[in-house]
């Protein structure tokens, strides 16, 4: 599927994954909005859960494979679950309820639109016309010492192992700091919830 | 030769090769977090009393291995460059492994008298400050991500520690969602620069930045505009400081010197990071960014300073006053990169001593008027005066009176600013001095009902100050002073090497 | 297939989650908007590591297994609100001001 | 020499002195005070020593004729800062090098002892300088013939730190100046303390009290011997923190406590023209803050003239609060509230003359940077002598005798600063010299005043007809009155009638700096002014029927000896400056005190000095005079029945009275107008913003639009208004300032402004930016 996706989109006008492209982000958009406006709390969480997954069909789309993996696993898996403990635990409403938002909304809405506009511009403005290529998969790039790209042979296959050398290699001490992290968080998260 | 081609290639791993001498003061907390966990789960009956002289010994362990280091001199470079253990870092993570100490020493009785959870305190203690610890020697986007979130996580946690408050769960939640907000904020900006710079090492990336110049390319500013602001966040600079006062008035006490002295400094020794080695390269954009940012900070939390009737929520906003202290160097980072970041890293030691010592105060103070109203210090002088004496004295260096610490602080980011000689620095330094006098009030405000004032209710009998708390104050005491009357210390140490990535 | 098509959603995922945590007042509906401008990031860092390599990727992941520790957290902290004040409308709570 | 290396001693001293008192102090048989007078002594001894050694020091200084080739003059006098070692002055060392390599004729030997410049061929060997003495003065003004015996100053120091590009060194700096303080502050000090063991005797914190007053003493002295600019900043933020204290000493009561602090706070916006105008001398000096090398820089013109001038406005700043001018002198007569021989130490000695020292010792960098030289009017001259005069005329309303004398420091202290703006520094520096004796005989008789009438310093209702009952107080009181007034032969007569020639502007003076055609009216007005009040006092202190409570009786001997040998100095020490125009009197007791105070050398401004004019000395006498006069005869005599009670009946004169009392309605300016703007109104005005025009708007668009309006009332008015104003407002409740209202507790508020600023931040740099 990766390479058919990797052929499909080096050819100059995409047609098909353009329209999944589409249809994916209006769905993705759709659900997004949904999320913040819908007056059932149970129903945000379950339109948040087409966008975690439209996320990973994204990083499918941009062959990440084990990133696409792994926010399934840990955002369906396991945050949408504790979301949906948070939801029972606090008694929330399960059915509609009219008082999820505050008086705010049009700041809101001035705000997100601004800060849209503002990053659609600048990201327009700089990347108006570039085109993925996944040059940088084909050809994994591993920085020597003064930071210049070298150039070592090797196919897509090894893209995995390739993840967790870097992992293992120069990300090791951020790797053992989400240890610790989530250990401390653990523990934290456990004497606050419990009751005394 | 070989071998480094054997590591490049991809196939069977190669573990990098590790400097465990250079990682030791991470390797002692982590240690102390691991003992501190161990020591609770196996319930020895009288472990929580050993709870606090254990995290005492581990934060004072943990600064051999950083004597060792500074003794052996010489920069560490581990990771390829993501990692280095310099004279700066080295210099960061000592101040961050004291002022765990003195917090230990303000929390010893306050956790025992409240019947908090004190091992799981410690150990989340120890958590936050191994990410500073990491903070001071990342020079890797990830790596400063993922260090921030450590030592702030914890944090969040511990301003609501008082469970049954409703003030300080209160305090813990904003404090909390403003952390993940300007979290969020921050990574949005990263996922930018790593878009514009192609790696997540600073070095990398600043390279980059002065490859593509400074031309057309908004979303450069964008990505630093919104990286700086999650950490002005962190720092409590105005605007983003909404949520400091309120934590820190709800928040425990010792808790809330922890914030206002450590997890401010770490946000600024991030700062340090990625100002000094990255966004450097780019002045015009982050001197008018770091202007507004230290003008707004050091005006607004002075003038609001001035109204306040409570001592912790004052000495929060002159917090965010002193952080607009400390970000005025910035303001003129890529013409003098090394003085700019001496003078902040001057600003922050000055700071975290005279600033703890006055929260040792105001939680010893507490313990007999449970209250921090400035009303209920009065008469202070009369039953204590020791205290009184300290708290003037410490009140003194935040004002700027010679020979105590705070007066070089400022002085030395004043000499940086005129020397650098731009408007902008100009007018920050005017801006400052303006505020120097005004904030010499709200301080003065607090002497004033020490030594002039009558106690509120007339009750002027002594509360014993348990021997911790006394440390704490002496401790905080002597540095302030010494480094007033002897800046020489302080100068001497910060004396780095010419930085890695230079001016434009 | 253009890099900014992915960029853009993820600038409107950014834009719809900021608008969730300025407007929801329930602390669960916040967490779950603050989700959404952290998917947003993660789709930026991967659309980006098809230029640059895996450096993208691994941040990515930081930042998931980050996401999830803040999200216990945050329910953990919600959750002692809640026991203490029967709510979780977190624009009810303003003892400390001023 | 010995005691110009080891002058540190004296601030060590007192340092000692004050850690003794306060940890021993309890315990010893006089509970302090004894630990302090030995200090003191020791510390006078010393002084002294040190003063005559100075003039031996000077009588072997090496002689430069003024006619002489420019570089050799230059060679003499690098040559006379041989004990200025290398590493207290950067420029010294340069000169110093330079000196060796370009022009060896001159090179000065390098060993301490010998006197420089030997070589040069128009020098005069050292020893012959005596007989020149008298006619320098005027030589020198006259550009031609003579010689000037150039100031060997001697600096000492060691190093304080480091830091990036400057080695900041700490230490002494001896030369005419700072021996003539030391003397001062410690004759003052000793008397002072004398004085207060009978004072203060019984108070509950009198060991607490001599321990601050060594303080006090001691950074006194370390300020004038600042060998460094960094080290007098220290020296003066110490001075203030001790005068906090000891204007406060009485904290019990609350206008005393407000009092050190308003001093403490006015002090505080001077600091900060301190701070910055020295870190631009600083950088204006190439990273140097060694006094020696900013003066000689700025003397030799190699600072920019802009950079000094900003710098000297700054300090300007600086001066008006510590040295009370105008429109900084609010502080000054609320610090009576200290103890009176606290007063008489910050008035004669320490405090207030910080201000004026620190011009005199930075005088090239006001020199060069308000160019005094060759100006009619500059900032200095003209805040001297506006206070001098204001000062002058505040003094006639108080009741409170003290006050008068604040006030009369005030004026006097416009005069010391207008004579160093017109360029007469010599003047300046003798005034203050004087001024401190008599002054400080006043301020302690009024202490003993008032130590006899039950602590009331209140003369019209609790004093009169003390002369018979009083008899040493009010002689000796009699005395410095004649002296402030400036009667001849007085000391006060001599250093005044110095400035007034100084201004340059009276016919038949020659030889000043400049022009100065209103500062020397002012100054004769205020002159005027001085008489007339001073003897107000006298009339209403010791004359007429006695109006306060008891029986007032004479002082004991540790009151009355200070004061009268406080009048005896007050009396004599002008003849230690009788101007060169004497020259029937023995060369040898002329213009003494200018020969051995003013430096002359490269570090120091070539001033010149008005000559003496008899006309303007029997002009200003007359001037005193008709100021006693007149008031005696309004008082004693009962003269101008018109005026009496003329502000009851006359409006305009009743205006003129008010606008006195109210002291110019600055106090009422600084806290009701600004103060109370920032405080008040500003607050008032955002909320009436906030609930009359925003509320109004948007009630208005409310009620206005009811069809779509529906939305713009829920969304606008219900939500903006009820939650950024009326959550606030309401907790502030006019009393909040402004910002606090962004402060809601309303977390998504925060939220909100958060993101807001962000993305506000964002778009603006985005556009404007880049």
């Amino acid at each position: 599927m990766t390479s058919l996706l990797a052929a499909a989109s080096s050819t100059s006008f995409d047609v098909p994954g353009n329209v999944a492209f589409a249809v994916l982000a209006v769905l993705m958009v759709v659900a997004a909005i949904r999320v913040v406006t819908t007056r059932n709390v149970v129903h945000a969480a379950l339109w948040l859960v087409v966008v975690l997954g439209g996320n990973a069909v994204v990083y499918l789309i941009l062959q990440a494979e084990f990133v696409a993996l792994t926010q399934l696993l840990v955002y369906i898996g396991a945050i949408i679950v504790l979301f949906l403990f948070g939801i029972m635990l606090t008694r929330a409403p399960l059915g509609r309820s009219e008082d999820l938002d505050n008086n705010q909304r049009w700041i809101g809405a001035v705000v997100g639109v601004l800060l849209l506009l503002v990053i659609g511009y600048s990201v327009t403005q700089s990347w108006g016309s570039d085109r993925l290529d996944f040059a940088a998969y084909d050809l994994p790039q591993v920085s020597d010492v003064a930071g210049t790209a070298v150039e070592v042979g090797g196919s897509g296959n090894g893209r995995t192992q390739a993840l967790a050398n870097e992992i293992f290699g120069d990300y090791l001490i951020p790797f053992e700091v989400v240890s610790v992290l989530l250990t401390g968080a653990l523990i934290g998260a456990i004497v606050l919830a419990r009751r005394d | 030769m070989l071998s480094l081609f054997a590591q490049l290639l991809p196939g069977p791993f190669t573990a990098p090769t590790i400097d465990w001498l250079a990682l030791g003061p991470e390797i002692v907390v982590l240690a102390l977090f691991v003992v501190l966990v161990l020591l609770d789960s196996i319930k020895l009956e009288r472990a929580t009393a050993f709870m606090p002289a254990v995290a005492n010994l581990g934060f004072i362990l943990a600064l051999i291995p950083i004597i060792v280091l500074a003794a052996d001199g010489g920069d560490r470079v581990l990771f390829g460059g993501s990692y280095v253990v310099d004279s700066m870092a080295l210099i960061l993570k000592a101040l961050f492994v004291l002022s765990a100490y003195v917090v230990v020493l303000l929390s010893t009785n306050y956790l025992a008298e409240g019947d908090y959870w004190e091992s799981e305190f410690y150990s989340l203690l120890a958590c936050s400050v191994l990410g500073m610890l990491v903070m001071a020697s990342s020079r890797d986007l990830v790596g400063i991500f993922v260090a921030l979130e450590l030592l702030s996580i914890p944090a969040y946690m511990l301003a609501g520690w008082r469970k049954g408050d409703v003030r300080s769960n209160e305090a813990g939640l904003k404090y909390y969602l403003m952390g993940v907000f300007a979290s969020a904020v921050l990574l949005y900006g990263m996922s930018l620069i790593y878009g514009v710079g192609g790696s997540t090492r600073l070095d990398v990336i600043a390279a980059r930045l002065v490859e593509v110049g400074s031309e057309g390319i908004p979303v450069i500013t964008l990505a630093i505009l919104l990286t700086l602001v999650g950490f002005a966040f962190k720092v409590s600079a105005v605007p983003f400081h909404v949520w400091a006062p309120d934590t820190y008035e709800g928040a425990p006490t010792p808790v809330t010197a922890f914030l206002a002295v450590a997890s401010k400094a770490a946000g600024f020794v991030a700062l340090i990071q990625i100002v000094f080695f990255c966004f450097i390269v780019r002045g015009d954009i982050i001197q008018p960014v770091f202007f507004v940012l230290a003008v707004l900070s050091m005006t607004v939390g002075n003038l609001i300073a001035l109204r306040q009737t409570n001592v912790v929520r004052m000495l929060a906003y002159s917090g965010i006053a002193q952080a607009g202290f400390m970000l005025a160097p910035f303001v003129v980072a890529d013409e003098l990169p090394v003085q700019s970041r001496q003078a902040v890293v001057i600003y922050l030691v000055i700071y975290a001593a005279m600033n703890l010592g006055a929260f040792a105060v105001v939680i010893a103070v507490a313990r007999k008027t449970r209250s921090a109203e400035i009303d209920s210090f009065g008469g202070l002088f009369t039953y204590m005066p020791g205290l009184a004496v300290a708290l003037t004295l410490f009140l003194a260096s935040l004002i700027g009176i010679p020979p105590l610490g705070g007066w070089y602080a400022k002085f030395s980011v004043f000499s940086v600013l005129i020397e650098a000689e731009t408007p902008l620095g100009l007018a920050t330094a005017i801006v400052m001095a303006i505020n120097t006098a005004i904030a010499a009030y709200y301080y003065l405000k607090v002497a004033k009902a020490m030594w002039f004032d009558d106690a509120p209710d007339g009750d002027v009998t002594p509360v014993p100050v348990p021997a911790s708390l006394n440390a704490a104050v002496v401790l905080s005491l002597v540095v302030t002073f010494v480094l007033g009357v002897l800046p020489g210390l302080i100068t001497n140490v910060t004396e780095y090497g010419p930085l890695a990535v230079g001016g434009p | 297939m253009l890099l900014n098509q992915f960029l853009l959603l993820a600038a409107v995922l950014f834009s719809v989650g900021v608008y969730g945590v300025i407007v929801r007042r329930n602390g669960v509906l916040v967490l779950m908007s603050v989700e959404l401008i952290l998917n947003a990031v993660n789709i930026n860092l991967i659309a980006f590591s098809t230029f640059w390599g895996l450096g993208g990727q691994v941040f990515a992941l930081f930042v998931i297994a980050v996401a999830a520790a803040e999200v216990g957290v945050g329910l953990a902290i919600v959750l002692l609100i809640y026991r203490n004040r029967r709510s979780v409308d977190i624009d009810q709570l303003d003892e400390l001001k001023g | 020499m010995w005691f110009f290396t080891h002058v540190w001693i004296l601030p060590a001293v007192m340092a000692g002195s004050f850690l003794l008192i306060l940890l021993f102090g309890k315990r010893l048989p006089f509970k302090g005070a004894e630990v302090g007078i030995t200090a003191v002594s020791i510390c006078l001894l010393f002084a002294l020593a040190t003063a005559f050694n100075w003039a031996t020091w000077g009588a072997d200084s090496p002689k430069v004729s003024t006619s002489a080739p420019a570089e050799q003059i230059e060679a003499v006098e690098v040559g006379a800062l041989a004990e200025v070692p290398d590493q207290c002055s950067r420029v010294v060392t340069e000169l110093r090098e330079g000196e060796g390599s370009a022009s060896t004729e001159a090179a000065p030997p390098a060993g301490a002892e010998v006197p420089a410049g030997e070589g040069a061929a128009p020098v005069t060997p050292s020893g012959t300088g005596e007989t020149a003495a008298p006619a320098m003065g005027s030589a020198a003004a006259a550009g031609g013939k003579g010689e000037e015996t150039v100031t060997r100053p001697v600096v000492r120091c060691a190093p304080w730190f480091e830091s990036t590009d400057a080695l900041v060194t700490w230490g002494t700096q001896i030369d005419g100046l700072s021996v003539m303080m030391i003397v001062v502050v410690t004759i003052i000090s000793l008397l002072v303390h004398v004085f207060s063991t009978d004072y203060v005797h019984g108070d509950r914190r009198y060991t607490h009290y001599f321990a601050f007053l060594s303080l006090f003493t001691g950074s006194m002295l370390f300020f004038v011997l600042s060998q460094s600019t960094l080290q007098m900043i220290v020296g003066w933020e110490l001075v203030g923190v001790c005068s906090f204290a000891l204007i406060g000493h009485w904290w019990e009561e609350k206008p005393n406590s407000d009092a050190a602090l308003k001093a403490f706070l006015t002090n505080r916006v001077g600091d900060v023209g301190l701070l910055v105008g020295m870190i631009i001398l600083f950088f204006a000096a190439g990273q140097s803050f060694s006094i020696m090398d900013v003066t000689i820089l700025a003397q030799e013109g190699e600072i920019q003239h802009v950079l000094l001038l900003v710098a000297s406005v700054c300090l300007i700043t600086a001066v008006m609060s510590k040295s009370g001018q105008f429109i900084l002198h609010t502080w000054l007569p609320d610090a009576m509230a200290g103890p009176t021989p606290v007063s008489a130490l910050i008035h004669a000695a320490t405090m207030v003359v910080a201000g004026i020292f620190m011009v005199a010792r930075l005088y090239p960098v006001f020199f060069e940077g308000l160019s005094i030289a060759n100006s009619s009017v500059n900032l200095l001259a003209v805040v001297g002598a506006v206070t001098a005069l204001f000062g002058a005329m505040l003094a006639f309303v108080q009741k409170d005798i003290k006050k008068v004398l604040a006030y009369s420091t005030v004026s006097q202290l416009g005069f010391m600063v207008t004579s160093l703006g017109v360029g007469a520094w010599t003047a300046a520096m003798f005034h203050l010299f004087t001024h401190a004796f008599f002054k400080a005989c006043l301020f302690l008789g009024a202490g003993s005043l008032s130590h006899a009438c039950h602590h009331s310093f209140n003369m019209v209702d609790d004093m009169g007809g003390l002369r018979k009952i009083m008899p040493k107080t009010f002689w000796t009181y009699l005395i410095a009155t004649g002296a402030l007034a400036g009667i001849f032969p007085l000391s006060g007569f001599w250093s005044k009638d110095e400035i007034l020639a100084g201004t340059g502007s009276f016919p038949g003076t020659e030889g000043a700096n400049g022009t100065y055609h209103l500062m020397l009216v002012m100054l004769l007005l205020a002159a005027f002014c001085t008489a007339a009040y001073m003897t107000r006092t006298i009339w209403y202190a010791f004359f007429g029927e006695y109006r306060g409570h008891g029986h007032p009786h004479e002082s004991g001997p540790r009151i009355t000896v200070p004061l009268i040998i406080l009048a005896t100095l007050g009396a004599i020490v002008g003849f230690l400056n009788l101007p060169a125009a004497f020259d029937f009197l023995p060369a040898g007791s002329l213009t003494r005190f200018e020969k051995f105070v003013e430096p002359i050398g490269l570090y120091f401004p070539s001033i010149t000095h008005a000559s003496f004019n008899p006309v303007l000395a029997v002009l200003s006498v007359a001037v005193g005079l008709s100021g006693i006069v007149v008031a005696y005869l309004y008082y004693w005599k009962g003269a101008f029945k018109g005026l009496h009670g003329l502000s009851e009946r006359n409006s305009l004169a009743g205006w003129g009275k008010n606008v006195l009392v109210n002291k110019y309605y600055f106090d009422w300016l600084y806290t009701t107008v600004i103060v109370g703007f920032v405080k008040g109104p500003l607050a008032r005005a955002s909320n009436w913003f906030n609930q009359n025009v925003i509320d109004g708007v948007v009630n208005g668009v409310g009620r206005g639009a009811v069809g779509v309006g529906k939305f713009v009332y829920d969304d606008i008015d219900q939500r903006v208004v009820d939650g950024a104003v009326n959550g606030a407002g309401a907790t502030a409740s006019g009393s909040g300032g402004v910002l606090r209202h962004l402060q809601t507790g309303r977390i998504q508020q925060y939220t909100a402004l958060f993101f807001a600023a962000a993305a506000i931040l964002a778009g603006v740099f985005v556009l404007f930016v880049g």
